[in-house]
C-alpha cells in the first residue's frame, strides 16, 4: 500500500505529491456504516446486560473509530512510519490506564473503609463547611458534638441559633461568589 | 527507507539552485513530496500528543467510574440521549465533508473543496449549536461540576437545605413555609422558561451576528481586494447560523415532549427534575459522589469543545487559503493536515458519546 | 530476610553508625543489609569505573607525536557480558528489597494498635484507652500498629532508627508497623525510656520542618501501661491549668497562639480571655468559655478579623474535660 | 593567522574557514533576531534565556543553603524559604535543564549536524521558544503574585488548599510543556526526513540518536502533564473533586499523573546529555566511539522504559502493593542501558590521544558524576531502603547528581565543545578548565555531604533542623558558594570570549560530523548543497593544519586532490 507514496519519489519534477486518493463512494460506504453503527450502540444501550455493557460500547465504538482512522485519516494508506507512531500513542495510553486502574482497585478496600468512616462528615455538610465563611455550618455541626458527649461544666453551642436560622436565602444566592472569593486568594 | 528515498535528491543538486522561486515549497525542502511527507509525520506526531492529552481524561473517568459505578448510573440519566446521538451523527457527517474535501483537495477540485469545508464549518457549528443547549439546560438544574453542583433529589428544597438542616423542627417549618411562598413567587418563571430565555439571548446575539456578517459579507463579496476579509466573514456568517441551527432543533426538540402550552404538572416537573429524570419509573437513590459525574461531563465535553473551536478556526483559515487558490494538486498538504486533527476530534466524541450518554 | 547470606554482615554492622542512626527496630536491620549489599555492588562498580577512568586519562593523554590507536568499535561479547552481569545483579537487589519490603508492609495479625492523625503541623496518637498524645509511646519488642489518617494535607510519618516511613493521606487509612529492638550496648548500658526523634518527610507547608516529635520506647509492656494510665489521668493528676498547658504544649496551640502578646499565626492567648473579639464579618463577641470552646471544635465558625482562616478541628481529639482545662489555661493567661 | 578563504572561490586548497556572511551577522536589527525562522538564531535566544534562568534558579539555590547554615531561622521566614525551594526546583526544571541541551544546543546543532538547511518546521520552533518565554513570564508572575509554596511537584492536596499563586505557575507550566512538544515534535520530523544522503540511521551520530531519543519522551509524556495541570487548575478553581479528598477525590490519582510524565522528564534531561557526552569523548579522544549501536539503542531503551517506571517515586505515598513492587522490578531496567553508556564511553578512551579540552574535562566529570548519580539510584530502587530514603536529602543528593551534576555538566560540555560553532570565537581553555574544576569540586563538595544526612534522618524540604546535621549542612553551602561562583566564571570566559576571542576554524577538535564541515560560525542555510555523509566518527578523515590552527579533511592536506567547499561535497 506504500507504492503510492513511493512511486515517484524519484520523479524529475519537485511539483508533484503522491499520495492515495480514496474513492467517493469508499467514503460516504464509510459515513453510512458510521451512521448504522450509532443507532446499533444506542438501541443496545437500552438493553440491560450488565457489565457487557461497556465492553459492547466500547466495542462499537472502536469499529467505528477504526473505521475514521483507517479510511478517513488515510492510515491504511499511509506511511508505516505514521501507523507506528499512532499505534505507540495507544499502547501508552493503555498502559497509563491500566497501571492506574490497577493501582486505584488495589487500594480500593482501604478507600470504602475510609468511607464508610469518615466520608459523610465531609459529604455531607460539605456544601456549607467548604466555604469558609459560612458559619451556620458551625454551627449545625457544634450542637450535636456538644449534645452527644456529656458535657460537664458547661453547655456552651446552644445560645447562638436565632442568628444562624435568618441566613440560610442569602447564603445559598451568595454561593457563587464565595467561590470566587475562595479563588482570588 | 522512505525519507531516504525522498531526499534522494542530490544528482539533481545544480537544478535545486533554481527552484526556490516557487512560493509553496519552504526554502529548506527540495521537493513538494518532502515537505508534504514532512508535514504529515508533524501532524501525525501532533495527534500523538492529543491521544495522550485526553488519555488523562479517559484515565480520570476510567478511575471514578470503575470505583463508584452507581454515580455514573445514576446521573448519566440527566444527559439526553437522542440530542447526543444526533450530535454525534452531525460530527460523523462533517467528518465525511472533510474527507471528501480533502479528496478534492488532493484532486485539485477547489469549488467542491469549498463547498466541502463550508459543510464541514456548519456541522461543528451546529454541534456546538447543541452542545450550549445541553450546557444552559444543565446549569438551570445546577447539575454543575464541583461546589455549583445541587443534588436534583430535593431540587426545590435545595435553595433552603442550609435553612433546614440544623434547625428545630419549629424553625424548619417556618422555613418550608418561607419556601413555598418563594415557590410560588417563581412560579411563573419556571425553570422550563429560564433555560429558553438564557437561550433566547444567545441567540439574539447570534442574530446579531447573523446580520453584521452577513452585511459586511454582502458587502464585501464583489469587491476582489478584500477577497480575504469577506471570507472571513462568510465563515463567521455560516459558523452563526450553523450555531443558531443547532440551538433551535434542540429547543424544538426539547419543546415536542410537552403541549403546546406547557402544563402546570409539566413546569414543576421541569422546575424540580429534569425531563428525562422525570420519566424515570424506579429512582435510583441519589449516590454521594454524583457530582464527580457532572465534573468528568464538563471536563471532558469541554475540552472536546475546545478542540471543535479550534478546529473551526483551522478549517475557516483553510477556507480563506482555498478562496485565494492556493491548493493545487501538489500541493494540499494543509488540507490534509486539519482533516486529520478534525477527525481525532471525531474520534473522540465517538468515545465520549457511549461512555457518558450510554450507561445503563 | 533468607538473602542475608549474601551480606557481609560484619562489615556492615560496623560501618552502620556513620551511615544510620542506631537500629531501633527489627526492620531496620534487614534494610540496613540490603542498603549495605547494595553499597558494596556500588562501591566495586564506581571504583571499577573512576578507576579506569584515571588509568586511561593518565596513559592515553595526548602526547606530541602519538595518534590514537585505531581499534575494534565493537566487541559483541564485551558489549553483552556489560549489559547481562548488571542485568543480574538488578535482579538479585530487587529480590532482597521486595522480600524485606513485604515484611515491613504486613503487619502481624496480633499487634498493638494505636490510631494516628496528622494534621498542619501536629500528631496526634490516639491510644485504645481513648487517651491522646502528641508523642508516640511504645512498649519494647512488641508489635505496634499504626493506623494513620490525616485531616488535612499529605504527611508522611518518619522514624529513621526504626527505617520506616508511610505517607499519611487524606482521605484514606494507611498503615505502617515495627517492634522496637533494645539497641546495641556498645556504648555503655542503654537506658530506658529510649527516645528517637518522628518527623514528617512529606512537604505539608509552612511549619513542616517543626512537624518532629518523638517515639518514647518503654522497656516492658508494664512501663508503658503505667505511663499510660497515669497520661490518661491527668485531670486526676494535675490541676485543670497545669492540664491546660499541657494540652497547649502538645497537641500543637503553641504553634500558632503565643503566651506573650506576640503573634505567630493566630492570636496570643496572652489577655484573651473576656476580652472583644471583631470577627471577620463584622459581628464582634466576647471571648468566653463558649466562644472558646467553639473556636476548638469548629474553627472557621467565627474567624477573628485580619487572622487567616486556618486552624484544623480538635474536634474527636479532645474531651470536654480537656477543652474545659484549655480553657481554664487561657484565662489564667492575663 | 590563517588564511582566509574566500568562499566565492571553490578551487581554493582548503575548506572555507572564515565567512564574510554568517548566520550572526547576515542581517541586523531586533525584528532579525526576534522574528527570526533561523535555527541557530532561536536556538542562540534559547541558550540566553537559559542561562539567565540559571543564575535566578542558581541565586535561589545559594539564599536556601545560606538559609541551612544554622539549624535554626537565620534570614529567610519559613514561607520564604518553601517559596524559595519551590522556585528553585521549578524554575531548574522546567527553564532550564528540560530546554537545556534539546531546545537550545539542540537547535543549534541538530540542523547542522543533519546537513539539513533548518528544522523541519521553523515556524513552530520560533512559536515554541516564544512558549517558552510566556511561561517564564507566569513563572516570574506566579513570584510576583505572592509566590509559591508547593513544591515543584505540586502535591494535591496541597497545592489546592494552598493561597499562593498555584494557578498562574500551572498555567506556566501547561505554556512551557507545549513548547517542549513543539521542539521535539520537530526534532522527531527532522532527523526522518531530513536525513541527507548517505546518513543511514546508523551512520547519524549519536547525539542526534539521543535527541530523537528525549523527543519521543516530550512527545508522548508532556501531554499528560498538560492535562495534569489543566484539571488542577480546574480542581482549584471549580472545585470539581477529582483530586481533593473533601470531595471524595484521590490525591494518589494526582500522583500517577503527575509522575507519567514527570519521570519521564528525567530522561528528557539526562539523554540528551548523554548524546552530548558520546560526541565529546569520542572527538576529544580522537577514537571511534566504541559500541555505536549498543549506545544508540540504550537511548531508546531508556526512553521507552523511562515511561514504565513513575511508579517508584511512589513507594510510600499509599499506592498499593502490587504495583509498586511491578515498578521496582520495571525501574531496574532503566539503569542497564546507563550502565551501558558508561562501560562503552570507557573503552571509547581505552587506547586515544586524550586532550585535556575544556569539554573534554567536563565530560569526565560527567563520567565521574553520572556514575555515583546512577549507581545511588539502586539504593531508591529498592524497595526496602527506598522506604527509608524516600524524601530525605539522599534522594535530593541521588537527583542533583543525576539532574544537576550530570545533565548541567552536560550542557556544559555541549556550551565548551560547540562554543566555537555557535559564536566563531575560542574561549581561553585555561580559565574554562579552572572553572570546570571549580565545578567539579563544588558540585561534589555540596551534594555528597547530603547522602550522609539522607541517611541518617534529615527530610528534605527542612527549614530548620535538628542540630546534629549542622557539619554536614555547612560543608554542602560552601560547596554551593564554590559551585555558584565557578559557574560564574564559566559564564564569564565564555562571554569574553565572544568579544575578545581568537576566530575559530571551522573544525577546531577535529570532529568528524557534518557539523565540523561547515564554517564557524555557521552561515545562514548552513550548506549550500546537502553535503554528503559519512561514519561520523572515523576522526582519522580530518587531520590537524598548522596553517589553519583546525582540522580538515584528509583530501585537502594533499595538493591537487580536488578540492573540498565548506559544504563539504565534493567538486570534480
Amino acid at each position: 500500500m506504500s507504492d503510492h507514496v513511493e512511486s515517484d519519489a524519484h520523479a524529475e519534477n519537485t511539483q508533484s505529491c503522491h499520495v492515495h486518493i480514496v474513492p467517493v463512494k469508499v467514503l460516504v460506504g464509510v459515513f453510512l456504516a458510521l451512521v448504522v453503527l450509532t443507532v446499533i450502540t444506542v438501541e443496545a444501550a437500552k438493553y440491560d446486560t450488565g457489565a457487557l455493557d461497556v465492553i459492547v460500547s466500547m466495542a462499537i465504538a472502536t469499529v467505528k473509530a477504526s473505521l475514521v482512522v483507517f479510511i478517513f485519516m488515510h492510515l491504511w494508506y499511509d506511511k508505516p512510519l505514521n501507523k507506528l507512531a499512532f499505534f505507540f500513542s495507544i499502547v501508552f495510553a493503555a498502559f497509563f490506564l491500566c497501571m492506574i486502574l490497577l493501582d486505584s482497585h488495589a487500594y480500593d478496600n482501604y478507600v470504602k473503609g475510609f468511607t464508610e468512616d469518615k466520608t459523610p462528615e465531609f459529604l455531607v455538610k460539605e456544601p456549607e463547611a467548604a466555604a469558609p465563611a459560612a458559619a451556620p455550618a458551625a454551627a449545625t455541626d457544634a450542637k450535636p458534638a456538644a449534645d452527644t458527649k456529656a458535657a460537664p461544666a458547661e453547655k456552651p453551642a446552644d445560645e447562638k441559633k436565632p442568628a444562624a436560622s435568618e441566613k440560610p436565602e442569602t447564603d445559598k444566592k451568595t454561593t457563587p461568589e464565595t467561590i470566587d472569593k475562595t479563588d482570588s486568594k | 527507507m522512505n525519507t531516504a528515498a525522498t531526499t534522494t535528491t542530490d544528482e539533481h543538486a545544480d537544478s535545486h539552485d533554481h527552484e526556490h522561486h516557487d512560493p509553496r515549497l519552504a526554502h529548506h525542502f527540495d521537493s513538494h513530496q518532502q515537505q508534504f511527507d514532512t508535514g504529515k509525520l508533524g501532524i501525525w506526531i501532533f495527534l500523538v500528543t492529543e491521544v495522550l492529552f485526553f488519555s488523562g481524561l479517559f484515565g480520570f473517568y476510567a478511575v471514578y467510574r470503575s470505583l463508584h459505578p452507581e454515580v455514573f448510573l445514576y446521573a448519566s440519566q440527566f444527559l439526553d440521549t437522542t440530542l447526543g446521538a444526533a450530535n454525534t451523527v452531525v460530527l460523523l457527517f462533517s467528518s465525511l465533508t472533510m474527507a471528501w474535501g480533502v479528496r478534492c483537495a488532493q484532486l485539485g477540485q477547489s469549488r467542491g473543496l469549498l463547498v466541502c469545508l463550508v459543510t464541514t464549518l456548519a456541522c461543528a457549528a451546529i454541534f456546538l449549536g447543541v452542545k450550549s443547549f445541553e450546557y444552559t439546560e444543565k446549569a438551570h438544574h445546577h447539575l454543575l461540576p464541583g461546589r455549583a453542583y445541587q443534588s436534583p433529589e430535593h431540587h426545590d428544597a435545595a435553595a433552603h437545605a442550609t435553612a433546614a438542616d440544623g434547625e428545630t423542627a419549629a424553625a424548619a417549618k417556618e422555613a418550608e413555609a418561607a419556601e413555598a411562598s418563594v415557590h410560588g413567587d417563581h412560579g411563573d418563571e419556571s425553570l422550563f422558561e429560564k433555560t429558553k430565555h438564557t437561550l433566547s439571548y444567545m441567540t439574539t446575539v447570534l442574530w446579531g451576528v447573523i446580520v453584521l456578517s452577513g452585511i459586511a459579507f454582502g458587502l464585501l463579496f464583489k469587491n476582489p481586494n478584500k477577497k480575504t476579509l469577506a471570507t472571513i466573514a462568510g465563515c463567521v456568517l455560516v459558523s452563526a447560523i450553523g450555531m443558531q441551527l443547532g440551538a433551535f432543533s434542540s429547543i424544538g426538540y426539547h419543546q415536542l415532549g410537552h403541549a403546546e402550552k406547557p402544563t402546570d404538572e409539566e413546569i414543576e416537573l421541569a422546575e424540580t427534575v429534569p425531563a428525562e429524570y422525570a420519566k424515570q419509573k424506579e429512582k435510583i437513590p441519589e449516590p454521594m459522589l454524583a457530582r464527580t459525574f457532572f465534573s468528568v461531563y464538563f471536563c471532558m465535553t469541554g475540552v472536546h469543545a475546545i478542540h471543535i473551536i479550534g478546529g473551526m478556526i483551522a478549517i475557516s483559515w483553510l477556507i480563506v487559503r482555498t478562496v485565494h487558490g492556493a491548493f493545487t494538486t501538489y500541493y494540499f498538504g494543509a488540507v490534509d493536515f486539519v482533516g486529520l486533527y478534525w477527525h481525532l476530534v471525531d474520534l473522540i466524541w465517538i468515545y465520549l458519546f457511549p461512555l457518558l450518554y450510554l450507561i445503563n | 530476610m533468607q538473602m542475608k547470606l549474601f551480606i557481609p554482615e560484619l562489615l556492615a554492622n560496623t560501618v552502620a553508625g556513620f551511615w544510620f542512626p542506631s537500629q531501633g527496630s527489627t526492620v531496620a536491620e534487614s534494610v540496613d543489609s540490603v542498603y549495605f549489599f547494595i553499597l558494596w555492588v556500588c562501591t566495586f562498580f564506581f571504583v571499577l569505573i573512576v578507576g579506569l577512568m584515571l588509568l586511561f586519562m593518565v596513559k592515553y593523554r595526548h602526547r606530541p607525536g602519538v595518534e590514537a590507536e585505531k581499534t575494534v568499535t565493537h566487541n559483541l561479547t564485551l558489549e553483552l557480558s556489560w549489559s547481562v552481569i548488571p542485568t543480574l545483579l538488578t535482579i538479585v537487589m530487587f529480590w532482597i528489597g521486595f522480600t524485606s519490603y513485604l515484611d515491613m508492609r504486613t503487619p502481624p495479625a496480633a499487634s498493638y494498635q494505636i490510631d494516628v492523625v496528622a494534621k498542619k503541623w501536629v500528631w496526634a496518637f490516639k491510644y485504645p484507652n481513648g487517651w491522646i498524645e502528641s508523642e508516640l509511646h511504645i512498649p519494647l519488642d512488641e508489635n505496634v500498629t499504626l493506623t494513620m489518617a490525616s485531616d488535612d494535607v499529605i504527611h508522611s510519618l518518619w522514624i529513621p532508627a526504626f527505617r520506616t516511613k508511610m505517607d499519611v493521606v487524606p482521605g484514606r487509612y494507611t498503615q505502617e508497623w515495627f517492634k522496637a529492638i533494645p539497641p546495641s550496648d556498645e556504648d555503655g548500658p542503654v537506658k530506658y525510656p529510649l527516645e528517637y526523634p518522628l518527623m514528617c518527610s512529606e512537604y505539608c507547608g509552612t511549619k513542616h520542618s517543626e512537624m518532629v516529635t518523638k517515639v518514647v520506647v518503654h522497656e516492658t509492656r508494664g512501663d508503658f501501661d503505667k505511663w499510660l494510665q497515669n497520661a490518661a489521668d491527668i485531670h486526676k493528676n494535675k490541676t485543670p491549668i497545669e492540664a491546660g498547658e499541657y494540652f497547649y504544649k502538645s497537641r500543637g496551640c503553641i504553634l500558632c497562639h503565643s503566651l506573650d502578646g506576640s503573634i505567630i499565626k493566630g492570636p496570643s492567648f496572652k489577655g484573651l480571655f473576656g476580652s472583644e473579639r471583631t470577627f471577620a464579618d463584622g459581628t464582634t463577641g466576647i471571648a468566653n468559655e463558649n466562644y472558646i470552646r467553639q473556636s476548638i471544635l469548629e474553627p472557621q465558625a467565627k474567624v477573628v478579623a485580619n487572622f487567616p482562616p486556618v486552624m484544623p478541628t480538635f474536634k474527636g481529639q479532645l474531651t470536654d474535660q480537656d477543652i474545659t482545662a484549655i480553657i481554664r489555661f487561657i484565662e489564667a493567661q492575663k | 593567522m590563517a588564511t582566509v578563504v574566500d568562499s566565492s572561490n571553490p578551487k581554493s586548497d582548503f575548506p572555507i574557514q572564515y565567512r564574510e556572511l554568517n548566520y550572526l551577522n547576515c542581517t541586523k536589527g531586533w525584528k532579525s533576531w526576534f522574528f527570526t525562522l533561523d535555527h541557530k538564531r532561536i536556538g542562540i535566544m534559547y541558550l540566553i534565556g537559559v542561562t539567565v534562568a540559571f543564575f535566578l534558579g542558581g541565586l535561589f539555590a545559594v539564599l536556601l543553603r545560606t538559609e541551612l547554615l544554622s539549624p535554626e531561622k537565620m534570614f529567610l521566614s519559613a514561607d520564604g524559604y518553601n517559596q524559595m525551594f519551590t522556585l528553585h526546583g521549578a524554575i531548574m526544571t522546567f527553564l532550564v535543564i528540560i530546554p537545556g541541551v534539546p531546545a537550545a544546543i539542540g537547535n543549534i546543532i541538530l540542523p547542522v549536524m543533519l546537513g539539513a538547511k533548518d528544522v523541519a518546521f521553523p515556524r513552530m520552533n520560533l512559536g515554541s521558544f516564544y512558549l517558552w518565554m510566556a511561561g517564564a513570564a507566569f513563572f516570574l508572575a506566579a513570584l510576583a503574585l505572592g509566590g509559591l509554596d508547593t513544591g515543584w511537584t505540586f502535591y494535591t492536596p496541597y497545592s489546592v488548599t494552598t493561597g499562593t499563586a498555584v494557578r498562574t505557575a500551572l498555567l506556566g507550566v501547561f505554556i512551557l510543556g507545549f513548547s517542549s512538544i513543539f521542539t521535539g515534535l520537530n526534532f522527531i520530523v527532522t532527523i526522518h526526513t531530513m536525513r541527507p544522503p548517505g546518513m543511514t540511521w546508523f551512520k547519524m551520530p549519536l547525539f542526534l540518536w539521543a535527541l530523537y531519543a528525549t523527543a519521543l519522551i516530550q512527545v508522548l509524556a508532556t501531554p499528560v502533564l498538560g492535562i495534569t495541570g489543566l484539571l488542577l487548575i480546574v480542581e482549584k478553581t471549580f472545585e470539581i473533586g477529582i483530586f481533593d479528598p473533601r470531595l471524595g477525590g484521590d490525591p494518589v490519582l494526582f500522583q500517577h499523573f503527575f509522575w507519567f510524565y514527570s519521570h519521564p522528564a528525567v530522561y528528557v534531561m539526562i539523554l540528551p546529555a548523554m548524546g552530548v557526552i558520546s560526541e565529546v569523548i569520542a572527538v576529544h579522544s580522537r577514537k571511534h566511539i566504541f559500541g555505536y549501536r549498543f549506545i544508540a539503542y540504550s537511548s531508546i531503551a531508556i526512553a521507552v522504559f523511562g515511561f514504565l517506571v513513575w511508579g517508584h517515586h511512589m513507594f510510600v505515598s499509599g499506592q498499593s502493593k502490587v504495583v509498586a513492587v511491578v515498578f521496582s522490578a520495571i525501574t531496574f531496567s532503566v539503569s542497564i542501558p546507563s550502565a551501558i553508556k558508561v562501560f562503552n564511553w570507557l573503552t571509547t578512551m581505552y587506547k586515544g590521544s586524550i586532550r585535556f579540552t575544556t569539554a573534554m574535562c567536563y565530560a569526565l566529570a560527567f563520567l565521574f558524576i553520572f556514575s555515583i548519580g546512577g549507581l545511588t539510584g539502586l539504593f531508591l530502587a529498592t524497595l526496602a531502603t527506598d522506604i527509608h530514603l524516600h524524601d530525605t536529602y539522599f534522594v535530593v543528593a541521588h537527583f542533583h547528581y543525576v539532574m544537576m551534576g550530570s545533565s548541567l555538566v552536560g550542557l556544559f560540555a555541549a556550551v565548551h565543545h560547540w562554543w566555537p560553532k555557535m559564536t566563531g570565537k575560542m574561549f581561553n581553555e585555561f580559565w574554562g578548565r579552572i572553572a570546570c574544576l571549580g565545578v567539579f569540586l563544588g558540585f561534589n563538595l555540596t551534594f555528597f555531604p547530603q547522602f550522609l544526612l539522607g541517611t541518617r534522618g534529615m527530610p528534605r524540604r527542612y527549614y530548620t533542623y535538628l542540630p546534629e546535621f549542622q557539619n554536614l549542612h555547612v560543608m554542602s553551602t560552601c560547596g554551593a558558594y564554590l559551585l555558584g561562583l565557578s559557574s560564574a566564571l564559566m559564564a564569564a570566559t565564555l562571554i569574553y570570549s565572544v568579544y575578545r576571542g581568537k576566530l575559530a576554524p571551522a573544525n577546531p577538535w577535529g570532529g568528524a560530523s557534518l557539523e565540523w564541515q561547515c564554517s564557524s560560525p555557521p552561515p545562514h542555510n548552513n550548506f549550500d548543497h546537502p553535503p554528503l555523509a559519512g561514519d561520523p566518527y572515523v576522526m582519522e578523515s580530518v587531520v590537524y593544519n598548522e596553517e589553519i590552527g583546525g582540522y580538515v579533511p584528509v583530501e585537502c592536506q594533499g595538493a591537487n586532490k580536488g578540492s573540498v567547499t565548506a559544504s563539504g561535497d565534493n567538486e570534480a
